[in-house]
């Protein structure tokens, strides 16, 4: 398309849906001059407004009200809430209690991981049409991912309940502890998927990206609480070195707004925010343990490559990763099954007050804020995701990708575009802040 | 009993209830369990079952034909659900899958000392009669058994060590069991005045008050030992193994708002009020003359299941035998 | 299989939603691959074709301009319309604010004022087209799912009973809740299909899968204050699943 | 060990026979005719007028539908309102495929008690359908039974059915046969005279009075009025013959959705006399006191 109205020559790509993210988005990238003007990735998932939604409800169904924000996450959204209004009440769960969340959490990981690795991403690099023609065409690669996918399905079903928008968590623990039984079995289905993980990491690792990366992005995550690699925590840590507390995330994100939100005009230093598994693996991999640190020694991302299509490299380590504490985890628990305790309410002292809750979600780092009355009701709240703090990166990227080619018109150009986006899997479902960088 | 095959009896499953569940040993049995959630209606007339197959071009019914099990613990009210059930799909034309599994099992009653929801007593279901293979008695230190069946004696010969044959003490500890339990029952009527109750009491302004709270959820009929209505769900398949699709007989309830619903928008009995009317009648008055047993065995499943706490049959019983001055009924 | 030999095509598109049904079909995708073509999927494919299909799963609810033209084209191109999901179904939870604030309200209180975001109240697909099945859950079970797509293979319509949660609690022999625990559990008045899947984790129903056929709501109501609940609690959480005003507003209290 | 299984268990009764479709026919918008070939003897031979099957469609589910007619090659014929989900999938087959069939199930009309009697039979709408088999019965032997009034009657002209046959009904000197409709459009029937009205109009135009029997089959508002109109002739309870229609998922009183009060609709009607009827309360309560 082109505009003659301007003295200057302009060109506009339209990528009207890409299609195999999570949500729908399109980009418009504008190019004048030979210059890329404006990158608009335009998200048009209908907007659900979950901060106004959740108004008025009593904070015991607010994890079951944000798990709707997004499928593929709800687990890490039901988590964020817990933690939030848990922090509201002052109270903090059991130990147990604790591994049983963080278990249900690694599920999520492995199934959100393994379903973008393998049915989202993985039919880019190997040039199949789609998951249809992947299907049908690498069959040991898709029954790789109905193995981890199901193993993930299986381990939120048995803690939470079903594979998405589980129903056995809830503020202050568990309503009910999953069978000894059920428990150990998990076990046996992860160590019989470990192989696969690992062949998963094998099999990224020798794929070439497509594009060059050309500037770095600052990374962010949250400091996992207990020093082992994982993914809850209350504050956070940046590439620069930045540090802060979780519940200062509106000013901090505000804060650096320069290189985060408006990325229509220039980056500044051309850097922008970058969250999720890359992030975590650049600033905590020193304290990755066993075949994951191994892994990610031998990897490209340990050689300072920082191209975004290694993101999905880095969730496949992070497969690795999950499985192993996974088992860990389980053998403490079948070995204190006796001392699980699911919750009381009739325990939880309800408190009015406002508390940010934060968990890192397979996207990257989650925010919840609510703010409730004396009635244990929602009067304020506020989520930010990890879609929405990687939009100005992502469009960033695509201005860098987008200056590396010559000819604007190749279907080349359109198709590394898709597939860099697709590297992020912006889960758009869950963008309820993303629409406001996608105008210009 | 293991010998016979699968064992089932009461097991604590929650803080206040008990179901049937297969058992290993002694030790898994709830013994003081005096209602479980389900009655054991459930070995016989499954939730869900599958009773006929469809492929391409041929119907078969689906054949099940189950091992030999023992329902452990059955108390008298619900060995007489039992018959009264019998009397519903073993008359003509018979219901094979029902048969097949009532033929599998052997019935092992046990005593029971009633709370303030048992009303057997009142409805003529608290003696063990029939029903059963083998009853036993708790009478403290052992147990009196009563033999009625050779598949009862089979399991008593396999269990010879810890049978003794009964002397007059024990007959007489068997006898004062049963008085002393007779004493135990808080609040008991005349059951024959139900029929005429009922349809004097049909317009009493209690039903409205009564239908207010109700939810229409339908948790009074699974839980009752006498209730069989079921639907029959249709269920189409890919044709894996040439299968199309499969009937299954699954639970319903008189509660629910379409279950007497005819087609052009006629529905016989469209609001809880309704419902609740017709259950409470069906429970009371019998199944009028065509079969000549109560439906309703004074278990008290349906008044403790009731979150509306609507289902208090023997208090709704007292309350309108005295508004329509049955009194005399009142005992 | 078509008379033509071809197989018969479906179709799987989301408006606004979580993307919850469109994962459980992508899971079930290796079951009903064999007798269906896969027309259109965006979520799962990049080539999709609008273009007459016999089966369109839709998930979600419609929530702007765009999910309007996009319904409206797969209607017109689709013999069966098919609402998966609590979103095409009821309008699940973000339509049960819309009740409380208007569209624009909303967008201001997320975007701020001057936002170019133009968002329409979120309702269910049966308000804008015909749908000829719809199968509720949020999510969709996925054996409902399966028997849904078989039936409509044959050209039959589905059986989907809608009764309340309570049958399948009691069957699978669960204690219950509202009962043994004064937990404020909606399964009276919620539709089966998740087989109780809360209580049997000692856990209320929370009304996932919408409301039941003709639920009863005073009932429910009243006997939730009895276990001291708050009225205004009750009613919030009555509505959160997207029981539709309509029905909602039959509620004695709110009269 | 007891051999538990010694005594083998019968076949299911809940066993579809498979039946091939013969002939399907429109009689109007959404009522198809169809005529289904029934090759057990034992069960053909059973059948009576006012009687009905479980007619299973594989994959979609039963319907219980009246005997519309006992053709001759061991045929049924069926009258069927596309309605719903197994009445929309029954309208989808063709001649030559196949159904399944359990029955016949119910009481029928009660031939024996009318033989020898003058007879009026009332249908409104679909009632037409089990009505066609009792006065083929009568007809086949009619010189077993004394004067003989058909009325019929339904919403729109357009919605009658058997129109052929009735053109021939009415031509008939031994019987007299009334056709109403509330509204009449589309084209005339030739050689049949529409009445602009209500079942409860052509009462007043029929010959009859308290010796008849009467046999009604047709939506539970009619019943009300038609009843109403009966009686006032001064026809005994015991002589007018309802069919109802419940809700029935086996047809064979296990499944509990026909009971009205403590009977199944299945096993002792769907006829019922209205002597019968009075001492059913939730008939009463539903219906009203004059029923
Ligand atoms: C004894 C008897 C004889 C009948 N004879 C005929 C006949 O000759 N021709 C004819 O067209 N129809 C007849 N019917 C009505 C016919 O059975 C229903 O129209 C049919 O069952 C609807 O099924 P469906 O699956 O198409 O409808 P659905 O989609 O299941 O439901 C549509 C409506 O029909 C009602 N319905 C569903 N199942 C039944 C059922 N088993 N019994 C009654 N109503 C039901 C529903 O409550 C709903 O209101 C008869 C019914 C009875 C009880
Ligand atoms: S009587 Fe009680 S248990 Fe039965 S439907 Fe009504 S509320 Fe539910
Ligand atoms: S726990 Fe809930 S769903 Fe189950 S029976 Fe009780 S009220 Fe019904
Ligand atoms: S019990 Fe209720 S809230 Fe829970 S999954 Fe089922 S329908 Fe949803």
């Amino acid at each position: 398309m082109s505009d003659d109205k301007d003295e200057v020559k302009k060109h506009t790509i339209e990528i009207p849906e890409i299609t195999r993210v999570e949500g729908h988005s399109a980009v418009q990238i504008e190019i004048a001059n030979g210059k890329v003007q404006n990158v608009m990735l335009d998200v048009f998932e209908g907007t659900r407004f979950f901060e106004k939604i959740v108004l008025g409800h009593n904070y015991e169904e607010i994890p079951h009200i944000t798990s709707r924000v997004c499928a593929i996450c709800s687990t890490g959204h039901v988590l964020a809430a817990a933690f939030a209004i848990e922090k509201i009440f002052g109270i903090e769960c059991d130990e147990l209690t604790t591994i049983f969340r963080r278990v249900m959490h690694l599920g999520m990981f492995i199934e959100s991981h393994s379903t973008h690795i393998y049915a989202l991403a993985l039919p880019d690099f190997v040039g199949a049409t789609d998951l249809l023609d992947f299907a049908s065409r690498f069959k040991d690669e898709f029954s790789n991912w109905t193995q981890l996918r199901n193993l993930g399905t299986q381990i939120q079903s048995v803690i939470g309940g079903r594979p998405f928008h589980p129903v056995n968590l809830h503020v202050g623990g568990l309503s009910s502890i999953p069978g000894k039984d059920k428990l150990a079995s998990l076990i046996t289905q992860l160590e019989a998927a470990r192989p696969l993980a690992l062949d998963t990491c094998q099999l990224l690792m020798r794929f070439k990206p497509p594009i060059e990366r050309t500037s770095e992005p600052v990374f962010m995550a949250l400091i996992p609480v207990d020093g082992k690699y994982g993914y809850f925590g209350n504050k956070i840590l940046s590439s620069h070195g930045f540090m802060a507390d979780v519940s200062e995330y509106k000013q901090y994100l505000n804060e650096k707004a320069v290189w985060y939100s408006h990325a229509k005009r220039s980056s500044i230093e051309g850097a922008s925010l970058f969250v999720g598994a890359m992030a975590r693996l650049y600033l905590f991999n020193d304290i990755l343990k066993g075949e994951a640190s191994n892994i990610y020694t031998s990897s490209p991302l340990a050689k300072g490559d920082h191209n975004s299509i290694w993101n999905n490299l880095a969730q496949s380590i992070e497969i690795v990763q999950a499985i192993d504490e996974c088992i860990e985890l389980l053998r403490v628990l079948l070995e204190r099954y006796q001392d699980a305790k699911a919750v009381n309410k009739s325990n939880l002292k309800m408190k009015p007050g406002a508390a940010v809750g934060a968990v890192e979600c397979p996207r990257g780092t989650l925010y919840h804020f609510y703010e409730l009355n004396n009635e244990g009701q929602i009067v304020a709240a506020d989520m930010v995701t990890p879609s929405a703090q990687n939009t100005a990166r992502i469009e960033m990227d695509i201005k860098e990708t987008v200056e590396q080619f010559a000819d604007y018109e190749s279907a080349d150009l359109q198709k590394s575009l898709e597939t860099l986006v697709r590297a992020y899997d912006p889960c758009n479902t869950c963008a309820t802040h993303m629409v406001s960088v996608s105008y210009t | 009993m293991q010998t016979t095959g699968k064992v089932y009896a009461p097991v604590k499953v929650s803080d206040l209830s008990y179901s049937f569940k297969a058992v290993e040993t002694h030790s898994d049995i709830a013994f003081e369990a005096l209602r479980t959630i389900l009655p054991p209606k459930k070995f016989f007339f499954p939730q869900e079952e599958t009773i006929v197959m469809c492929d391409g071009d041929q119907i078969s019914e689906v054949v099940e034909v189950p091992t030999p099990f023992v329902v452990f613990g059955v108390h008298p009210c619900d060995l007489a659900g039992l018959l009264a059930l019998d009397k519903i799909f073993l008359s003509a034309p018979l219901d094979s899958h029902y048969q097949r599994r009532r033929r599998a099992a052997v019935i092992v009653g046990l005593s029971c000392l009633p709370d303030k929801h048992c009303f057997c007593r009142s409805m003529g279901t608290d003696t063990p009669n029939k029903g059963y293979d083998l009853f036993l008695t708790d009478l403290g230190e052992e147990f009196y058994v009563q033999i009625k069946s050779q598949a009862g004696l089979e399991v008593i010969q396999a269990c010879s060590t810890f049978v003794q044959s009964v002397n007059n003490d024990d007959n007489d500890s068997y006898k004062d069991f049963w008085s002393e339990r007779d004493k135990l029952f808080e609040r008991t009527f005349d059951s024959s005045k139900l029929p005429n109750l009922m349809d004097m009491g049909w317009n009493d302004p209690v039903w409205d008050q009564l239908a207010e709270r109700c939810l229409s959820c339908g948790n009074c009929t699974p839980v009752c030992p006498t209730c069989y209505c079921f639907d029959m769900v249709d269920v189409a398949m890919f044709n894996t193994q040439k299968m199309e699709a499969k009937r299954d007989r699954v639970w319903d309830s008189c509660q629910f708002s379409g279950f007497a619903a005819v087609a052009g928008g006629e529905n016989f009995r469209p609001g809880p009020i309704d419902r609740l009317k017709f259950w409470y009648r069906h429970k009371l008055h019998g199944f009028d003359d065509a079969i000549e047993i109560p439906s309703c065995v004074g278990c008290g499943r349906c008044t403790v299941s009731c979150p509306a706490g609507i289902d208090d049959l023997p208090g709704v019983v007292l309350t309108l035998l005295q508004k329509t001055n049955m009194k005399d009924a009142v005992q | 299989m078509k008379s033509d030999g071809t197989l018969p095509k479906i179709a799987v598109h989301g408006l606004t939603g979580c993307a919850g049904e469109l994962l459980v079909i992508l899971e079930n995708l290796g079951t009903v691959l064999p007798y269906v073509q896969v027309a259109s999927f965006p979520f799962a494919q990049s080539k999709n074709d609008i273009k007459d299909v016999d089966i369109a799963f839709v998930e979600g609810s419609v929530s702007q301009e765009h999910d309007i033209e996009v319904l409206n084209k797969i209607r017109s191109h689709s013999k069966w319309l098919v609402a998966v999901g609590n979103c095409a179904v009821h309008g699940c939870v973000q339509s049960s604010t819309c009740a409380k604030f208007t569209p624009q309200e909303m967008v201001e209180s997320v975007y701020g004022k001057d936002s170019a975001i133009k968002a329409l109240e979120a309702k269910p697909l049966s308000s804008y087209v015909e749908v000829d099945v719809s199968l509720s859950g949020c999510p969709i079970d996925k054996n409902q799912f399966l028997a849904v797509l078989a039936s409509l293979l044959k050209d039959h319509l589905p059986y989907i009973i809608e009764r309340p949660v309570c049958l399948e609690c009691k069957m699978r022999e669960n204690g219950c809740v509202l009962i043994e625990k004064n937990l404020p559990c909606l399964g009276p008045v919620t539709a089966a299909g998740c087989g109780a899947l809360c209580p049997s984790f000692d856990a209320a129903c929370y009304g996932c899968f919408g409301p039941c056929k003709d639920p009863q709501l005073d009932a429910m109501t009243l006997i939730l204050q009895e276990k001291g609940y708050n009225l205004s609690d009750v009613l919030v959480r009555l509505g959160t699943f997207g029981i539709p005003e309509a029905v909602l507003s039959n509620l004695d209290v709110r009269r | 060990m007891i051999d538990f299984n010694a005594t083998k268990c019968g076949a299911s009764p809940f066993l579809p026979q498979k039946c091939m479709i013969r002939a399907i026919t429109k009689l109007a918008q959404d009522n198809y005719l169809f005529e289904v070939q029934l090759d057990n003897k034992e069960m053909f031979a059973n059948c009576k007028a006012g009687q009905f099957f479980q007619v299973y469609v594989p994959g979609s589910g039963e319907a219980p539908i009246s005997i519309s007619a006992l053709s001759r090659k061991n045929c049924l014929e069926f009258c069927v309102r596309k309605i719903g989900r197994v009445t929309s999938a029954l309208f989808q087959t063709k001649p030559g495929d196949w159904i399944g069939l359990r029955g016949p199930y119910g009481n029928g009309f009660p031939i024996e008690r009318m033989e020898g009697k003058n007879i009026i039979m009332v249908a409104g709408g679909l009632g037409v359908a089990p009505l066609r088999s009792l006065w083929h019965s009568i007809l086949d032997d009619r010189a077993k039974f004394g004067k003989i009034v058909l009325i019929y009657g339904m919403k729109h002209s357009q919605d009658l059915l058997f129109r052929n046959e009735f053109r021939q009904l009415i031509q008939r000197h031994d019987m007299e046969v009334f056709v109403a409709a509330e509204e009449i459009n589309g084209p005339s029937i030739a050689a049949l005279d529409f009445q602009i009205g209500r079942v409860t109009d052509l009462l007043n135009l029929a010959h009859f009075d308290q010796e008849y029997v009467a046999a009604l089959c047709g939506p539970p508002v009619m019943y009300r009025f038609v009843v109403d109109e009966l009686k006032k002739r001064g026809l005994h309870d015991q002589n007018i013959f309802l069919s109802l229609e419940r809700h029935m998922k086996c047809g064979m009183g296990k499944c509990g959705h026909c009971s009205i009060g403590g009977h199944f609709a299945c096993l002792e009607g769907p006829v019922f006399s209205l002597a019968q009827l009075n001492f059913m309360k939730e008939v009463v309560e539903c219906h009203g006191p004059s029923l």
